[in-house]
């Protein structure tokens, strides 16, 4: 095998292809070839042991997780040098010509959730349209596309939208107070699960597809909000209108100031042990994290991933070949 | 010699052996064909195979075995402690063969002579510049101890395709031999080449078992790693689905269960009448020129992308339905809310499926003997009568096969499902409701951001597993109920 | 035996045949409604055939079309190679980014040799051509390193939002909020187009082409892609066909009928039923880690869709061979075949419509199928090069046709969507082609008895 | 076993069923059917005989528009049943079927059981109130195509299942079932032993009571026994068509006397 | 046309080429073919004949083991050829088939030209050293089945186009292009007329000269005329077996006389 292989998130796929292409340009080794198929496939291809059948580098839009590592561990892959390349902006965004919004975590939660606070009770989520959510908001239907459970983003919206907007009309604190449990733990758990369950009357709907599927949708039926990440988004702003979160409007510059609540880290996973046997790893790692690619002028950060302010880092960390848990 | 100079001269030796084997025995009986037991060319293929199939197996065989038997000799050669840190044998081992190629490159390429090959020291000489030049791309610089192991690699590797190429052609030899003499006017060439033959196809067929051992296996060991993770009562017998990344989610295969089956039938109650009133139309009443434009351009929509039919569903067929459905819809029945439902997938699926069944019921009807039809005619039944009462029951089996191929295809389609459908699991009735397949719950949490070792994704080979084995299930039914209502014509 | 009875003739009272009793106009209308049905079965295939082809046709034929711009560049020395010892090294050290200059510089010289008045800015010029036209620059250079210091003329692929514009598919309005293009790069997209600089012509590279990175749709091709399904198409006939039909022809000609066969009957049609995705999981398993084959490769791609499209082959097969009547058999037999010659050389022929309609409908499916080439890591960004040999062709890394659809269906930029249709025409001239042949056969076979 | 006073008292005084005029059949280039123009009695049985291969089953396909499903075969001149074109546009050859049955040459039992078999034609007719009028249409039938006893005790068993010379009675019992006005029987005893064949002619005999029977035969006896008129068809030409007695006792073409008079069979 | 003397003077002085011993055949729980014992003569015509649905179809593809095909069929009970049992396990069903041609009931020529049909068994037996040698025993085939100058000008149009005698001259004639040494024939001359049954009449009493043939007839006066052995069958059971001459003049059994004093067809 000549050539680095790398497989994993298709949100990374991207970015990931980007940087190939130019590595397959500017340097003798011939092009990576970067599969798709998912984070989790693709770790779990990577923790399927080491030697030529195996890929060298894996791409997450996630951390790897304690569990995962472990399996590596049992399978021989032990020094994995991880890799922060930026973050993925999310953001909400309705037909052009439909009216924007501009919302908060609460809107959200008040429009999905299968149950909400209505004087200190909670009662199955009685919301249509958005005014009934919010009265600055259009009587426009609610319908909204949102990320399927397969989705990792879909966590994020859970964690930062959805458990954010409960916790800020106090839904949370009712259920928490409701919640059975042995410890607090256990409680607030339940309490978050509670929380994050989303109505299944057709108002909020999976999308276990791609952006694309949701554009259609969006297309298809132009009351739908879909959830779609910033470089999708920044690509057909002939189609779609962002909406503001908190007042703030999504942009790179705005999540790499942490402004904009709604993102998530971007990673890449590379077998320490291929370095030096798979020509070009090393080298494909550091040019994929190199100023001129991924600072902020890069064609990265051009084709909208918020690049890491801690870049440098980063850097010296491929160079170095530090692997998970010496410096973490 | 190269491998593939040595099968090409096993099987030029087979093709003279042909020849040799057909000429002999005419030879033999004086060249009255009518002397011999078999037709000459049993005699030829006879020796043509036993001059061929032994020695390729070997063949096979030693491509399997010797890069390990070398691997196993060589790899005594790396010590554990010159391992590098992280790394292991197995690389370290796949560095030694690359460097070996590489030398075997440079030899072969005329840039190194075999003495200056093995004269070549990794402490003196940059081997790794030295290949680079030759074109071989080395990750890393090349280690003594590496660079030795490369060497013994290389001449273990040299000596044993020697010895493979001497075995093989001795094998080729002696089977040509054999058979040669064996090439007599009373050999029973025919049975011998028959029984190879027939050999051959029981091999194909047990393919089959092969395939499903194979996918048994492949799934049982994740499936039960599942189970170990998650209560199988609420795999089986729960009523929700609900992956969640927090974890202790609801996994139910039921309501997808429900999803599966429902918009597979929706499907093939598209797919079935259509399929086999078109595949009856070609057959019995269109002209041979209708047949021959109208069949293979229905063929054409099973070979339309999945993906083209999923936004088929969701961009037309999907507001289609809600214009009419929907509230505001034509018809003003309010029934149906969103463009996703078991009816939009049904029939985009369904509409894929028309040529499984139309296509094979089509060929099938038309093997039904005219006889058939004109005893039914000559009864004074209309052709209508004669193709329901007649026809298509003497057709039946083949009809059935096609059926249960356009199923199983609406079994296990998934693009169409996650655009038409929707992904969502529920018990409903109403097939204007989104729902969905256990197939696309298989693809979407394989490829899911989940953690690979978690429940969540382990659920996909419970999911594909359970799935197999209703499948198992269906098809002995279906199976039961062919063998019943079969009619065999003469 | 003389049971006649008397009221036969009453039964059959003389009717004209000119006129249609009551119960014979019933069954007439029965049996044109029969027909009708038919012809509407028929009528409803082929107009979803007419609708899905009308869709795919006016979606995608804007992928055969590109827009270029040509112009001369100054392969300026100062910048490729400073030392001017031509050495190839030193100048494969400048990459790509060190190409952008030469582009700005060549836009300047356009503007003015072409006496055209813009305020925009070199840098925003340069945004109109692709990001491939500074590695086409780069590539001509290491191939021709004596041209430096030299001018030549060169045609760059423009962006995808100026070949939208060209294709009506970008208008000012629907860029307002576009940061990739501006109004004034349009405008001077109009008066490159006034001066015959910027083109739109058909796009040969789309047909033969590797796949591109997302930011540059306008490069992508599906050539490789095809190759790949080429080879993988090949795998699978020169299986499949073969394994399916011998494995048909020992299931119902040879095989005894006990419970092992109906095993292995009902085990087949399960078969058909199983998720193509387990096949992925399948071929991960048995061919990559078990038996080492290398991944992303159209052999493993093959294989895997061998074993999925052998029961559809099986199925169809046994079928055919089943409706062959049994008196044929005992014809030959009755001459003194064996049983292996009158399968073959009776049985088979009269069988191969069905076989070929399953080999059609088989192939159709695999050509079309993207869920296992995922677990085997055929779907993704595979750009590899054109496979020069056969061997090359099976084995190294290449992506399928339906994947790299399926792949630019999903990337951001609208121009992938054009593209994604462009390959469905092509992966459906692909498959006609594949069906034609077939087809032609099957008509050879056919016939009545 | 049959009454052969019949035969000389019948001839003669009865009307045209059929009429045929300058009928020519085409099997793509090959011209099967010469000009031939003959006119079939009602209530009676015509025997076509002539060697094999001459176009008699041909020619019989002609008047039940059976040949209509061979794809390469064409049909000239007029056939007329009762007066009427048979093949005019009008006429639906479903109801001409019905009005006219056959009995094939080779005998082609659907794949269904016995009982199914007989039961296909009424059925699709109705002419059946109820099962058991079926049931007693389906004995009935057997036992005119004199094969009840040998079934009887395997009604459901395939009529696939039969030896060749049940298969043919089968199917006769089945064309006899639909009650046509016309039975064409192309060759039906060729199977048969000679106790058969005689409860077949037997049948035949009876069934001109009512109906007209054209039966295409090999045997000169079985033409001389069983019909009244007699056509002899060679090469595709009908070369004499007159009384039975006639045709067999004083020929008037030389080559239906040197055919006659080979008396073999 | 044919020679009666033969008759006479071949008879006893033959030996035994087949010999059956308790043959037990059933289709699945029918027993159709009781307990038969007969030994039957080489270079001689041996004829069975019975009523329909006794069992002679049954028993004819017993000796070239052709009920193998049929899946519910069963056979017991020993028949041996030139004293080898054909049911040993060493026996190839093919080469015994080879041995022993078969000529079917119902005429079946493959959907293939003419000259296929014929050619079929010659190329697979290597009879034929080139193409012309191939098409001498074409020719001679066809012109043995008495059908050659209908079919001479359309030696490759398909087998299935033919009329049912032509169909019936063609399966014979594809039987004896491979020269089998026992010929089967199941009512060959069914679908004839008087003058090709004479033909095939003759070519079965040439054949004679040197091959063992079986003939099943329903006709009495084909028996008398071409065989020098009858069998007669009823219900399953081999009734009379014996002299042709003496069994149609002197029957033992009471079922034998009967059947033939029926002597109609
Ligand atoms: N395939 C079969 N399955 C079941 N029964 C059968 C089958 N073939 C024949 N039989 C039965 O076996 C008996 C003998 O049949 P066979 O065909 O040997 O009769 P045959 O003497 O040749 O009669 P025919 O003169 O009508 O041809 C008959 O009762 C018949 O119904
Ligand atoms: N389907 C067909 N295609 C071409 N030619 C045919 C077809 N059917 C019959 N023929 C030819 O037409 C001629 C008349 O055939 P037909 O079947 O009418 O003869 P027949 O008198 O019934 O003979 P037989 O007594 O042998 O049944 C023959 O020469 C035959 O070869
Ligand atoms: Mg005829
Ligand atoms: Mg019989
Ligand atoms: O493919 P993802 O893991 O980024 O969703």
């Amino acid at each position: 095998r000549d050539q680095v292989q790398v497989a994993g998130s298709s949100t990374v796929l991207p970015y990931a292809s980007i940087v190939a292409e130019a590595f397959g340009e500017n340097f003798d080794f011939p092009t990576p070839v970067v599969e798709s198929g998912g984070s989790s496939a693709g770790l779990k291809r990577f923790c399927e042991g080491v030697g030529e059948n195996t890929i060298d580098v894996a791409n997450a839009s996630r951390k790897i997780k304690d569990k995962e590592i472990k399996a590596c561990a049992e399978a021989g892959v032990t020094d994995i040098i991880e890799v922060r390349i930026g973050y993925d902006g999310i953001v909400f965004a309705s037909d052009i010509n439909g009216s924007g919004f501009e919302y908060t975590p609460t809107d959200w939660f008040l429009a999905l959730s299968n149950e909400i606070l209505v004087d200190g009770k909670m009662v199955a989520n009685p919301n249509k349209t958005w005014a009934d959510v919010n009265a600055n908001f259009p009587a426009q239907a609610l319908q909204a596309f949102i990320p399927g459970t397969k989705h990792g983003t879909r966590e994020v919206f859970e964690d930062k939208v959805i458990l954010a907007g409960c916790e800020a009309t106090g839904a949370f604190d009712v259920l928490l107070a409701a919640a059975e449990g042995a410890t607090d733990k256990a409680k607030h758990k339940a309490a978050e699960k509670a929380c994050i369950s989303l109505r299944t009357d057709g108002v909020s709907v999976d999308i276990d597809g791609d952006y694309t599927e949701t554009l259609a949708r969006i297309e298809s039926n132009k009351d739908g909000i879909g959830v779609f990440g910033l470089a999708f988004y920044e690509n057909n702003t002939d189609k779609l209108q962002v909406a503001t979160m908190s007042g703030i409007v999504p942009s790179t510059e705005s999540i790499a100031t942490g402004e904009y609540p709604v993102s998530r880290p971007l990673f890449f996973y590379v077998k320490k042990a291929h370095i030096g046997v798979i020509p070009g790893l090393k080298e494909y790692a550091e040019f994929f994290i190199a100023d001129e690619i991924a600072g902020e002028d890069g064609p990265l950060a051009e084709y909208g991933l918020v690049s890491d302010p801690e870049l440098a880092d980063t850097q010296t960390a491929v160079a170095d070949e530090a692997v998970l848990g010496s410096n973490m | 010699m190269p491998l593939s100079w040595l099968v090409l001269l096993v099987l030029a030796l087979a093709t003279a052996g042909y020849f040799v084997g057909r000429i002999r025995v005419l030879k033999l009986a004086g060249g009255d064909v009518r002397a011999l037991h078999s037709l000459p060319i049993y005699y030829g293929t006879n020796v043509a195979l036993s001059t061929a199939v032994p020695a390729l197996v070997v063949v096979m065989v030693w491509l399997l075995v010797q890069p390990t038997l070398i691997e196993r000799s060589v790899s005594g050669m790396i010590a554990p402690e010159m391992i590098p840190e992280g790394s292991n044998l197995n690389l370290v081992m796949s560095d030694v063969r690359r460097v070996a190629d590489g030398l075997n490159t440079a030899i072969a390429g005329g840039a190194m002579s075999l003495a200056e090959v093995e004269a070549m020291d990794a402490t003196v000489v940059d081997v790794r510049a030295r290949l680079g030049e030759l074109g071989v791309a080395l990750g890393q610089n090349v280690r003594p101890e590496v660079l030795a192991a490369a060497k013994s690699y290389r001449s273990a590797a040299v000596t044993g395709n020697t010895l493979r190429t001497l075995i093989v052609l001795a094998l080729a030899v002696v089977g040509f031999g054999i058979s040669f003499s064996k090439t007599k006017p009373d050999y029973r060439a025919r049975n011998v080449v028959e029984r190879a033959v027939l050999a051959l196809l029981m091999a194909a067929a047990s393919l089959a078992i092969l395939t499903t051992v194979g996918i048994v296996l492949s799934m049982l060991f994740e499936t039960i790693n599942f189970f170990g993770l998650h209560n199988w009562r609420d795999f089986f017998f729960g009523t929700t689905w609900a992956p969640n990344f927090r974890g202790d989610s609801e996994l139910s295969i039921l309501p997808l269960l429900w999803g599966t089956l429902y918009i597979s039938f929706i499907a093939l109650l598209v797919a079935v009448p259509i399929g086999l009133f078109a595949a009856i139309y070609l057959s019995e009443y269109a002209g041979p020129k209708t047949r021959a434009i109208a069949k293979p351009l229905l063929e054409i929509l099973a070979g339309i992308p999945t993906i083209v039919y999923g936004l088929f569903a969701l961009l037309t067929v999907g507001p289609l339905l809600v214009n009419m459905f929907g509230q505001s819809g034509s018809l003003g029945l309010g029934w149906m809310s969103g463009a996703t439902s078991v009816l939009t997938a049904g029939i985009v699926m369904g509409i894929m499926l028309i040529p499984f069944v139309s296509s094979l019921s089509d060929d099938i009807i038309n093997a039904v003997p005219q006889t058939m039809r004109d005893g039914s005619l000559g009864l004074g039944a209309t052709p209508s009568e004669t193709i329901r009462q007649v026809v298509i029951p003497a057709a039946l089996p083949g009809i059935v096969g096609a059926i249960l191929l356009a199923a199983s295809r609406a079994i296990g389609e998934t693009m169409i499902v996650v655009m038409g459908a929707g992904a969502i699991a529920k018990f409903s009735a109403n097939p204007f409701e989104s729902m969905t397949t256990i197939t696309t719950r298989i693809v979407s949490q394989l490829t899911g951001d989940g953690d690979f070792a978690s429940p969540e994704t382990l659920v996909a080979f419970a999911l594909g597993l359970s799935l197999f084995v209703l499948t198992l299930g269906l098809n002995v039914l279906a199976l039961y109920i062919v063998r019943k209502y079969r009619e065999q014509y003469e | 035996m003389t049971d006649a009875t008397q009221n036969t003739g009453a039964v059959a009272p003389k009717s004209s045949l000119h006129t249609l009793d009551a119960r014979t106009k019933r069954r007439n209308a029965a049996e044109s409604r029969f027909k009708f049905y038919g012809m509407v079965a028929i009528g409803i295939g082929l107009l979803m055939l007419v609708t899905l082809l009308t869709t795919i046709l006016s979606k995608g034929t804007g992928a055969f079309t590109q827009t270029f711009v040509t112009m001369e560049v100054e392969l300026l020395e100062t910048k490729l190679d400073k030392t001017g010892a031509r050495d190839l090294e030193k100048i494969k050290k400048v990459t790509t980014f060190g190409y952008a200059p030469l582009i700005k510089t060549a836009f300047e010289k356009t503007v003015e040799a072409h006496g055209i008045e813009t305020d925009l800015k070199s840098k925003a010029m340069a945004k109109i051509l692709s990001k491939s036209a500074a590695s086409q620059l780069r590539n001509y250079v290491i191939a021709n390193p004596d041209q430096i210091g030299q001018t030549i003329e060169f045609r760059f692929l423009a962006n995808s939002r100026v070949d939208g514009y060209m294709k009506g598919r970008v208008t000012r309005d629907s860029i307002a909020n576009d940061k990739n293009i501006t109004p004034a790069q349009l405008d001077f997209v109009d008066q490159l187009i006034a001066v015959g600089a910027l083109k739109k012509t058909f796009n040969i590279d789309f047909i033969i082409g590797a796949d591109a990175s997302d930011q540059r749709p306008e490069a992508a091709g599906i050539g490789v892609a095809m190759m790949g399904s080429l080879f993988m198409m090949l795998v699978v006939l020169a299986l499949a066909l073969p394994i399916g039909v011998a494995a048909s022809i020992y299931l119902e000609e040879f095989a005894p009928k006990n419970w092992i066969t109906d095993i292995i009957e009902v085990n087949i049609s399960n078969l058909a039923a199983v998720p193509s995705i387990v096949f992925g999981i399948l071929g991960l398993a048995v061919f990559i880690n078990y038996m080492h084959l290398p991944q992303s490769a159209p052999l493993v791609g093959g294989l895997v869709l061998t074993l999925m499209t052998l029961p559809t082959i099986i199925i169809s097969t046994r079928a055919a061979l089943k409706a062959v009547p049994p008196s044929i058999r005992d014809a030959a037999l009755g001459v003194g075949a064996s049983k292996m010659q009158a399968v073959f050389h009776h049985v088979l022929p009269l069988a191969a419509p069905g076989i070929l309609t399953g080999t059609i409908i088989g192939l159709a499916q695999a050509l079309g199928e993207t869920a296992p080439l995922l677990l085997i890591g055929m779907i993704g960004f595979i750009a590899s090069n054109m496979p020069e040999t056969v061997g090359e062709g099976l084995l190294s890394p290449n992506s399928a046709m339906p994947a790299q659809i399926y792949e630019w269906a999903k990337r951001a930029d609208p121009a992938f969507y054009e593209r994604a249709w462009g390959g469905i025409i092509i992966l459906l001239i692909f498959l006609i082609s594949m069906n034609t042949l077939a087809v032609l056969l099957r008509r050879r076979f056919e016939r009545r008895w | 076993m049959y009454d052969t006073e019949k035969l000389a008292t019948d001839v003669n005084q009865t009307e045209t069923k059929i009429s045929a005029r300058n009928v020519q059949v085409y099997y793509g280039d090959t011209h099967a059917i010469k000009d031939v123009n003959v006119d079939i009695d009602a209530k009676a049985v015509t025997a076509f005989i002539g060697p094999s291969g001459c176009g008699k089953s041909t020619f019989l396909r002609c008047i039940n528009r059976m040949n209509d499903t061979i794809d390469v075969c064409r049909v000239e001149g007029d056939i007329k049943i009762d007066g009427e074109d048979i093949y005019d546009k009008r006429v639906d050859p479903v109801q001409l079927r019905a009005k006219v049955g056959m009995v094939f040459q080779k005998p082609n039992p659907f794949p269904k059981s016995i009982y199914d078999n007989i039961a296909y034609g009424p059925r699709i007719h109705g002419l059946a109130k109820n099962k058991a009028d079926l049931d007693e249409i389906v004995e009935k039938s057997l036992r005119r195509g004199a094969i009840w006893n040998e079934v009887k005790d395997r009604l459901h068993a395939p009529g696939t299942g039969l030896s060749g010379g049940q298969q043919q009675r089968l199917c006769i019992a089945r064309a006899v079932a639909t009650e046509p006005e016309v039975l064409l029987m192309d060759e039906p005893c060729s199977a048969l032993d000679p106790i058969a064949t005689a409860q077949v002619e037997e049948l035949i005999d009876e069934l001109r009571d009512q109906y007209s029977v054209v039966i295409v035969t090999h045997s000169m006896q079985q033409a001389a026994r069983v019909s009244q008129k007699t056509a002899f068809f060679h090469l595709g030409n009908l070369v004499e068509y007159g009384d039975t007695s006639q045709i067999f006792t004083t020929p008037q073409d030389e080559r239906t006397e040197s055919y006659i008079t080979g008396r073999i069979g």
